[in-house]
């Protein structure tokens, strides 16, 4: 039945705002349109590691400070126009320049792009970032055509193997695959589909009813009723995101590390998984994943003991019941999560108080104005320990030790000795119990049994059409 | 009643009614006798509440739900009662039409009344669309209303009171039926209003020889207007007669009371003078006692009263009344 | 007329004024700003400010508002913060789902409660009544969203009849066309149909009643029609008299049972542009949106006045 | 018919009786512990030890429905009551005071009209953040002008009434003829329109707890309950069966209470309906 | 009573148009003696009521004034207005829709002592059974509620109301045309009986010319909110000279015995 078919229909939970993955940062942005309309110099796969995209090779200077791309040559832009040095100079250029509205702006502020010729170019980066080569393949490093740039949201033009079909506001957005792409005849799916399906109990009726034919990072709580069924397969991935209780280390009496210490003991990790994700998490104790380079397993340094959790609540002084306001953005992990933390914390006598909140609340109150006491959250970015070093971000947490070891880490060269660094880094942040480190997700994927090609983990979340393919039974 | 003469047009016999009521059933008619021949004219009298009505509904076969019939209503000797709606809906409107007393609410607010009155012509008689409407005008016309043809796509809100009353009189009469009923067709009415009203009636009857059931609480209304009359109390029929013996010889105590507690127009003002009164109220539907009805309020109950509801005595040349104490005074 | 139209179309306009005061104000206190929500919290602080630079959020809230109305005058809604598209289009394309949603919605209701109401009116107490009546309680008391999920067990789930939600579009060029569209809105028409048609059918069926203890229904029957005949051509026409100023007024709760609805079936209506625009601090589009859906009810209820005159022939020129 | 009647009027007494026995009794008693999760035992079955099952976070289905029924009351209970005070007031200003006075009540309460409850409801918890207490507001708000409708047309009726006139040609000014002729006379039109306003109540709390809108976690609420349980429709479709089925009962019982008040408070309308 | 002028606004034609008037009244001038009634009679819409509601001072006149006892009723202030209400009252026609189904009759018949003064409970209870009394009803019917009287026996509880403050004048408004005539006879024999035993004066509206003469010393009659004739019932119906009189008397029934 699905023997020639060449059109998918995969099933998002938010629809991106516009397309152009430079003026938002919404990852829906990135789900439809990275590596299907636009390209990066690098790609990043299923597994983390980074390979040649628009790119054909590099070198990177030793000191990690100046990188050498040769581009791929003979590329165009949909609207017909060439891909070449100048139009990765505008790109960045505009990333980092005063105008750019680019989540990123200040990693793009940081590098200087220069053109050796038509199909080389060096960036000379100010800082030192290791992580450079994975960023560049991200959605908002993507090269740009300099006079389309401006109006890429909705009419979006990329070097990329799909070009904007039709895109109803609200449904769907439907990319065609486009002829003139440089390897067009590799490609299977000749239209693919995007659904916009927020409603957990609406994505497992549209898989159930077949109006979708796969749909990656469904809600973990309707998975049961599809591993059994052999309509379906079901993935279940990686991820480098860390979902974590915030701490507001500002106020008191949680500045207290003994009071953090606390709350993190208080917390059944298993129990917070069950009920946040349905069991599809892998606990973490810091704020690094299992799989990322220079993992230690730090779960063991303050494990789940009430006993001991009203123990330091009595050291530190604090009266009980402790009240705190718990603010839960819209997100299911965090308000199913939140139910099971609030009744986990009331065992040792602390009452947190849910605070429903919508994203856009979130992000002036808790993050802008930082006015919260606790907060669940995942953190996506794949390598953010710097924010822990950032003394004006929203967790309030300031620790020299920490900053010197971050400092060392950005600077080292080796592998190796980063490795060693990192575990050093994630073991003081366990310690200082900055948070309540909860586990590391895992993302589920529903699709039809005879689709091929979707990645089983997701370091960035992408959907990579022209990998997608059906089986003929 | 001489057998070998043609029956009545209508021949009511023994009626009774039992309406259903919160308190139970209620005898709200009970052993009603009249007939009705053609051309004649019959009037009903009776305080409120006492089954004037629910008389004319009777007949018409129009009586609320859940009422329960006895006794037998003829029309040109044919038994009505039993008969499927079907059948009544043929005379209705036909062979026998009725005036209503609210002329504000007998019309529907939304038809013309040209629509209205033509109804019954295409019902029964079958006329098309325009030869009902040409028959309309011609019946608004005999009713007194000026310029019919071109008022007949008005609405009825358009109209006095007056004017509507006489729109339903032009309903009532289009089939031209044997029988009319009109059910206090007046009383809404100013007097100089009732007097055209009345008046018009009378001649619609006399032209066209149809036979008159008229309903009133008002005595002069009735005295003026029919030839023969019944007077109702409690739901029975305590007295009747041609009208003028009626009311020159009034033999019910109940239509006693009532004649004589008429205040009279230009007697002027008389110090200390007062009217004579019927005592206390009219009994309630389901309070009925078994005998007489006004047995509680009239002045000469006695036990016997009562015991049973009292035949109808002869007191004059087709005058009757229904009381066991007409002799003693 | 003339003046009924007049005096009712200066109401409108004073409501209408009155209502995007309201709305901006009230909008206005939201915490949080677009800007801020398209670039997420992981955005560098400069890009946040120039976005909301570009998007015209720093200016004050006068210039916002009168640029707003000065816009709407001139049939210019402006762009949508998050989308970058004009307003207009936006809420245009969603109209053409919502819109025909309510109506169909709205018809099949009037259709229900017709049928169920008179046919209950004229088995006045009998078992037909009863268990109309009883089953339009019953539609009563089940939410709609409820229902909806209901039916979509049963119609998509199960049966595969009809897929779960989800809106192809009215035009074969946006992979759907007119039946296929009609067929996406029938289950979520239904859904909202039964809770309106529920309650209509009961004021039907009391007006109905009413209407048949009237007078002139009395005269009907004397002038010897039938029942049934009293009842198609006499009773009806005045017992929507009350029938149409309940739909008029239980079009906001339609309009608002949308939202809900499209919730669950995932369709790309106004309700689900408002809600998902509120949560983006879309504000722009969220103006426009709760003005149209206002203008929309007082429209509605204008209409309803309009249709008043021609079922009653007394509320012509005079009018309230 | 009468014993029909009467049958809504009891049945609809006994549903909402059993609602508000089921609030009270959820403060002294529930089968289990109505907000402790048992990760073990989640999406139980029907059964011995939870008569009704268990969520997914392993609480008593029963227990929370008995809790879910304060909500319901909650809003029902201080929604109605905001618009009953408020709309009633401005009801019967309207109908004491003719004019200009009437015009801008009844003007503003067609103006509220324009705004549908829900889309109230969205923005007030949009601006200050969801839960029971905006909830109740935005329904409240949005009942002012059904009851100030309601309250004048009944007030103006009573207004019309000769036992009014008599009572101002006694001297008694509007505010005591509103206090002791039309208030008590309409007194009945309100209780019944306040038992079908409750009803409306209960099912736009649910309606708004399902989008998330309504009462938060982790105070149980049969909307939320609902939105939870249609996640794991197909795992636990009797999860979404039991609040459903409370929320239909409630307002069922609510509705024919209503039916029934009217009925039995209007005795013209007892013998004719 | 002099000179009354009256009308009452309708709605707009135009949006910015002037409401239009509707002209009821055009100088209606009347004097009544103390202990006299004076009967108006008219077709329905000629301003009966309308006069009645102008002397209640229940509405303001356009022109014209209403003395009482030398005190011009519409100048007064309203405190002093109020308690001059001591001195007329009023009975309504419906004696259904007169009383306050709510309340009980004790209640509705104190009305207007409470509305004047605070009176104690016990000088109500007493005021009460003496009205009751003097309208020939029972002491222990003060506690039953209206529905629970015949039509009749209402209009007695009404008319009670009205004397409970021992007014000089009681405007009634055809207070017999809702009853039946065996009961209309019952309250016209009541008003009379006040009238000799405590020199009540009466403005009497009624369209039955019958009672009318039945009940006054003098009947104007009223055509087009103008008075076109008046004297002594007896005269007047007898020999009226006013075409208008004349049409309505001649269409009165007559009951020839
Ligand atoms: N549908 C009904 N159900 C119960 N009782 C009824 C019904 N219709 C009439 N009655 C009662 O039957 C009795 C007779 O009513 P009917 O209408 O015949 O009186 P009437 O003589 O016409 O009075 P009126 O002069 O007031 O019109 C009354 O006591 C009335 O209350
Ligand atoms: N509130 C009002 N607004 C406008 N017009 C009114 C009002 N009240 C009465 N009218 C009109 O004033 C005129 C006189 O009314 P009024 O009630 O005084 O007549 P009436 O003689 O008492 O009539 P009826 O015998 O029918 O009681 C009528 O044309 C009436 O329509
Ligand atoms: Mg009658
Ligand atoms: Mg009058």
């Amino acid at each position: 039945q699905s023997a020639g078919k060449d059109a998918v229909t995969l099933g998002m939970t938010l629809e991106p705002p516009g397309l152009d993955p430079t003026a938002g940062a919404a990852s829906s942005i990135a789900e439809v349109t990275l590596y299907n309309i636009y390209e990066t110099l690098t790609k990043i796969n299923s597994d983390g590691s980074v390979s040649p995209l628009l790119a054909e090779g590099w070198e990177v200077s030793p000191d990690l400070k100046t990188y050498t791309f040769r581009l791929r040559r003979g590329v165009k832009f949909h609207n017909g126009e060439p891909f070449n040095a100048e139009a990765v100079k505008f790109s960045f250029d505009r990333a980092g320049g005063d105008k750019s509205t680019n989540k990123d702006k200040r990693t793009f502020a940081n590098l200087t792009t220069q053109v050796v010729d038509e199909h080389t170019v060096v960036l000379l980066n100010k800082e030192i970032d290791p992580d450079l080569l994975f960023l560049l393949g991200q959605a908002t490093a993507i090269i740009v055509e300099p006079k389309s740039a401006e109006t890429n949201a909705a009419k979006p033009n990329g070097t990329g193997p799909y070009k904007l079909g039709a895109w109803s506001r609200g449904a769907s957005v439907s990319l065609v695959a486009w002829a003139e792409w440089r390897d067009a005849s590799k490609i299977r799916i000749r239209r693919a589909t995007f659904r916009f399906i927020p409603d957990p109990a609406a994505q497992v009726a549209a898989l159930l009813a077949g109006d979708v034919d796969a749909f990656a990072r469904v809600t973990p709580r309707s998975m049961a009723q599809f591993k059994g069924n052999p309509r379906f397969q079901v993935l279940i991935s990686g991820s480098r995101a860390k979902t974590i209780l915030a701490i507001n280390n500002a106020r008191k009496p949680l500045d207290d590390v003994r009071v953090r210490r606390a709350i993190a003991a208080a917390i059944d990790r298993k129990a917070v998984i069950q009920g946040a994700a349905d069991g599809l998490g892998v606990p973490i104790g810091s704020h690094y994943v299992p799989g990322a380079l220079g993992y230690v397993d730090t779960t063991d340094l303050n494990p789940h003991d009430p006993e001991k959790a009203r123990r330091l609540l009595a050291e530190a002084g604090v009266k009980t019941p402790l009240e705190l306001t718990l603010t839960l953005p819209p997100a299911p992990y965090a308000r199913q999560g939140g139910e099971v933390i609030a009744a986990q914390l009331a065992k040792v006598g602390i009452t947190a108080k849910l605070q429903n909140v919508e994203w856009a609340q979130w992000l002036s109150g808790t993050y802008g104005n930082k006015n919260y006491d606790l907060t669940i959250i995942s953190h996506v970015e794949p390598f953010d320990l710097g924010n822990f070093a950032k003394p004006d971000y929203y967790w309030g947490y300031k620790s020299e030790k920490f900053d010197k070891l971050y400092d060392e880490i950005k600077n080292a060269a080796r592998p190796a000795d980063r490795a060693r660094l990192l575990g050093d880094a994630q073991r003081l942040l366990a310690e200082d119990s900055v948070h309540a480190f909860l586990y590391q997700p895992q993302w589920v994927t529903v699709a039809n049994k005879n689709l091929r090609g979707l990645w089983k983990d997701m370091p960035i979340f992408i959907n990579d059409l022209s990998a997608l393919s059906w089986t003929t039974p | 009643m001489a057998a070998d003469t043609q029956p009545p047009l209508l021949q009511v016999q023994n009626l009774s009614i039992t309406l259903p009521t919160r308190r139970g059933p209620a005898r709200a008619l009970r052993a009603l006798d009249f007939s009705l021949a053609r051309g004649e004219t019959l009037g009903l009298i009776g305080e409120s509440g006492s089954g004037k009505s629910l008389t004319a509904l009777a007949l018409m076969g129009l009586l609320p739900e859940g009422a329960q019939l006895e006794g037998s209503i003829r029309l040109n000797g044919q038994e009505l009662l039993g008969r499927p709606d079907a059948d009544w809906c043929r005379l209705r409107g036909n062979r026998m039409a009725m005036i209503f007393q609210e002329p504000m609410t007998a019309l529907n607010p939304v038809h013309t009344i040209g629509r209205q009155v033509a109804e019954p012509l295409r019902l029964h008689r079958g006329l098309s669309a325009r030869q009902a409407r040409a028959e309309a005008v011609a019946l608004l016309e005999r009713v007194g209303i000026a310029r019919a043809a071109e008022r007949l796509d008005a609405y009825p809100h358009q109209f006095s009171g007056g004017q509507r009353q006489r729109i339903t009189i032009a309903m009532a009469l289009a089939c031209g039926p044997d029988l009319l009923i009109a059910d206090e067709p007046t009383t809404a009415l100013d007097v100089t209003l009732q007097k055209q009203v009345l008046e018009l009636i009378g001649e619609l009857v006399a032209e066209r020889g149809m036979a008159l059931l008229l309903i009133s609480h008002d005595l002069a209304v009735i005295a003026g207007a029919v030839q023969r009359t019944l007077v109702m109390y409690g739901g029975t029929v305590v007295e009747q007669g041609p009208t003028r013996a009626l009311f020159s010889a009034l033999a019910h105590p109940y239509t006693q009371g009532l004649f004589a507690a008429r205040p009279h127009l230009g007697a002027g003002r008389v110090p200390g003078l007062r009217l004579p009164t019927i005592a206390g109220t009219v009994p309630e539907l389901a309070d009925l006692p078994p005998g007489c009805p006004f047995a509680g309020r009239c002045p000469r109950t006695i036990a016997e009263c009562n015991a049973a509801l009292p035949a109808a005595v002869p007191v004059g040349e087709g005058h009757t009344a229904r009381c066991i104490r007409l002799g003693d005074a | 007329m003339a003046l009924f139209l007049l005096k009712r179309l200066a109401a409108l306009a004073a409501t209408l004024l009155a209502a995007s005061i309201v709305v901006f104000l009230v909008l206005e206190i939201l915490p949080g700003n677009a800007a801020q929500v398209l670039l997420g919290p992981d955005a560098a602080p400069e890009a946040v400010a120039e976005l909301a630079r570009k998007l015209g959020l720093d200016q004050s809230a006068w210039q916002r508002y009168w640029h707003w109305i000065a816009g709407l005058l001139t049939g210019d809604m402006g762009l949508s913060h998050a989308y970058g598209t004009p307003v207009g289009e936006l809420i245009a394309e969603r109209l053409l789902l919502t819109v025909p949603l309510a109506l169909l919605a709205m018809v099949l209701a009037a259709c229900i409660a017709l049928a169920a109401g008179v046919y209950a009116a004229s088995r006045h107490n009998r078992l037909g009544d009863v268990g109309v009546m009883a089953l339009a309680q019953l539609g009563i008391a089940i939410p709609n969203f409820w229902f909806a999920i209901l039916l979509i067990l049963l119609f998509s789930v199960q049966l595969q009849w009809f897929s779960a939600g989800g809106f192809p579009g009215w035009t074969q060029a946006s992979g759907g066309g007119f039946w296929p569209a009609l067929q996406a809105l029938l289950l979520p028409a239904i859904s909202l149909a039964v809770v309106q048609g529920a309650i209509l059918a009961r004021i039907t069926r009391s007006a109905v009643l009413d209407v048949l203890r009237e007078d002139f229904v009395r005269t009907a029957r004397a002038k010897g029609l039938s029942r049934r005949a009293a009842l198609w051509r006499h009773v009806l026409r005045n017992a929507m008299i009350p029938v149409v100023t309940v739909m008029g007024l239980q079009f906001a709760n339609l309009l608002a049972g949308t939202i809900v609805v499209e919730n669950v079936f995932y369709l790309p209506g106004l309700g689900r542009l408002i809600f998902q625009s509120i949560a983006n601090r879309d504000l722009v589009v969220v103006r426009n949106c709760v003005m149209l859906l206002a203008a929309m009810v007082v429209l509605v209820n204008f209409v309803v006045d309009l249709l008043y005159a021609a079922i009653d022939p007394r509320v012509q020129v005079a009018g309230p | 018919m009468r014993a029909l009647r009467h049958r809504s009027l009891v049945l609809g007494a006994l549903l909402t009786l059993a609602l508000l026995a089921a609030a009270l009794l959820s403060f002294v008693w529930t089968p289990w512990p109505p907000y402790e999760m048992d990760m073990a035992s989640t999406l139980q079955p029907p059964g011995r030890a939870h008569w009704l099952g268990t969520d997914a976070y392993g609480r008593d289905v029963a227990s929370l429905l008995l809790v879910g029924a304060r909500a319901t009351i909650a809003v029902g209970v201080i929604a109605v009551g905001i618009g009953l005070a408020v709309g009633t007031l401005l009801g019967l200003v309207a109908a004491a005071r003719r004019g200009w006075v009437e015009e801008l009540i009844m003007r503003v309460a067609d103006f509220t009209f324009a705004f549908p409850a829900l889309l109230l409801a969205i923005m007030l918890t949009a601006v200050y953040g969801p839960g029971m207490v905006n909830a109740i507001i935005a329904i409240g708000i949005f009942y002012i002008p059904t009851f100030a409708r309601v309250t004048r047309a009944s007030a103006q009726a009573v207004w019309a009434r000769e036992y009014v006139l008599a009572a101002r040609a006694s001297g008694k000014g509007a505010a005591r003829i509103t206090l002791e002729h039309v208030l008590p006379n309409i007194a009945s039109v309100l209780i019944v329109q306040a038992t079908i306003q409750f009803a409306l109540a209960v099912l736009a709390e649910a309606a708004l707890s399902y989008l998330g809108l309504g009462t938060q976690p982790p105070q149980p609420s049969w909307g939320r309950m609902l939105a939870e349980a249609q996640t794991l429709m197909f795992q636990a479709p009797l999860l979404a069966v039991w609040p459903g089925v409370a929320i239909a009962l409630a307002v069922l019982g609510l509705n024919l209470l209503g039916d029934g008040l009217r009925d039995a408070l209007d005795p013209r309308l007892a013998r004719q309906r | 009573m002099r000179d009354l002028h009256h009308h009452y606004r309708l709605p707009r034609r135009r949006l910015l148009g002037p409401r239009p008037l509707l002209p009821v009244l055009h100088g209606v001038s009347l004097e009544i003696a103390a202990g006299r009634s004076l009967g108006v009679v008219g077709e329905s819409g000629s301003g009966k009521s309308t006069l009645a509601r102008l002397v209640m001072a229940l509405e303001t006149p356009a022109s014209g004034s209403v003395q009482l006892l030398g005190r011009d009723l519409h100048r007064l202030p309203p405190a002093q207005l109020r308690s001059a209400r001591r001195d007329f009252q009023m009975v309504f026609q419906d004696p259904y829709g007169s009383l306050d189904p709510r309340q009980s009759v004790e209640r509705i018949v104190t009305e207007p002592l409470r509305a004047l003064a605070r009176p104690t409970r016990a000088e109500l209870r007493e005021r009460a059974a003496e009205v009751l009394a003097q309208v020939g009803l029972r002491a222990g019917d003060a506690g039953k509620y209206p529905h629970e009287f015949s039509g009749g026996q209402r209009q007695r509880i009404a008319i009670a109301r009205a004397l409970i403050t021992r007014p000089r004048l009681i405007v009634a408004d055809e207070p017999v045309s809702a009853l039946d005539v065996s009961v209309q006879a019952q309250v016209l024999n009541l008003l009379a009986e006040l009238q000799e035993r405590h020199g009540v004066t009466y403005l009497l509206i009624s369209h039955d010319l019958a009672v009318v003469s039945h009940l006054c010393d003098e009947v104007l009659v009223l055509q087009g909110g103008r008075v076109v004739e008046r004297g002594a019932p007896r005269e007047l119906f007898a020999r009226p000279q006013h075409p208008y009189t004349q049409t309505l008397v001649a269409a009165v029934p007559r009951l020839v015995v």
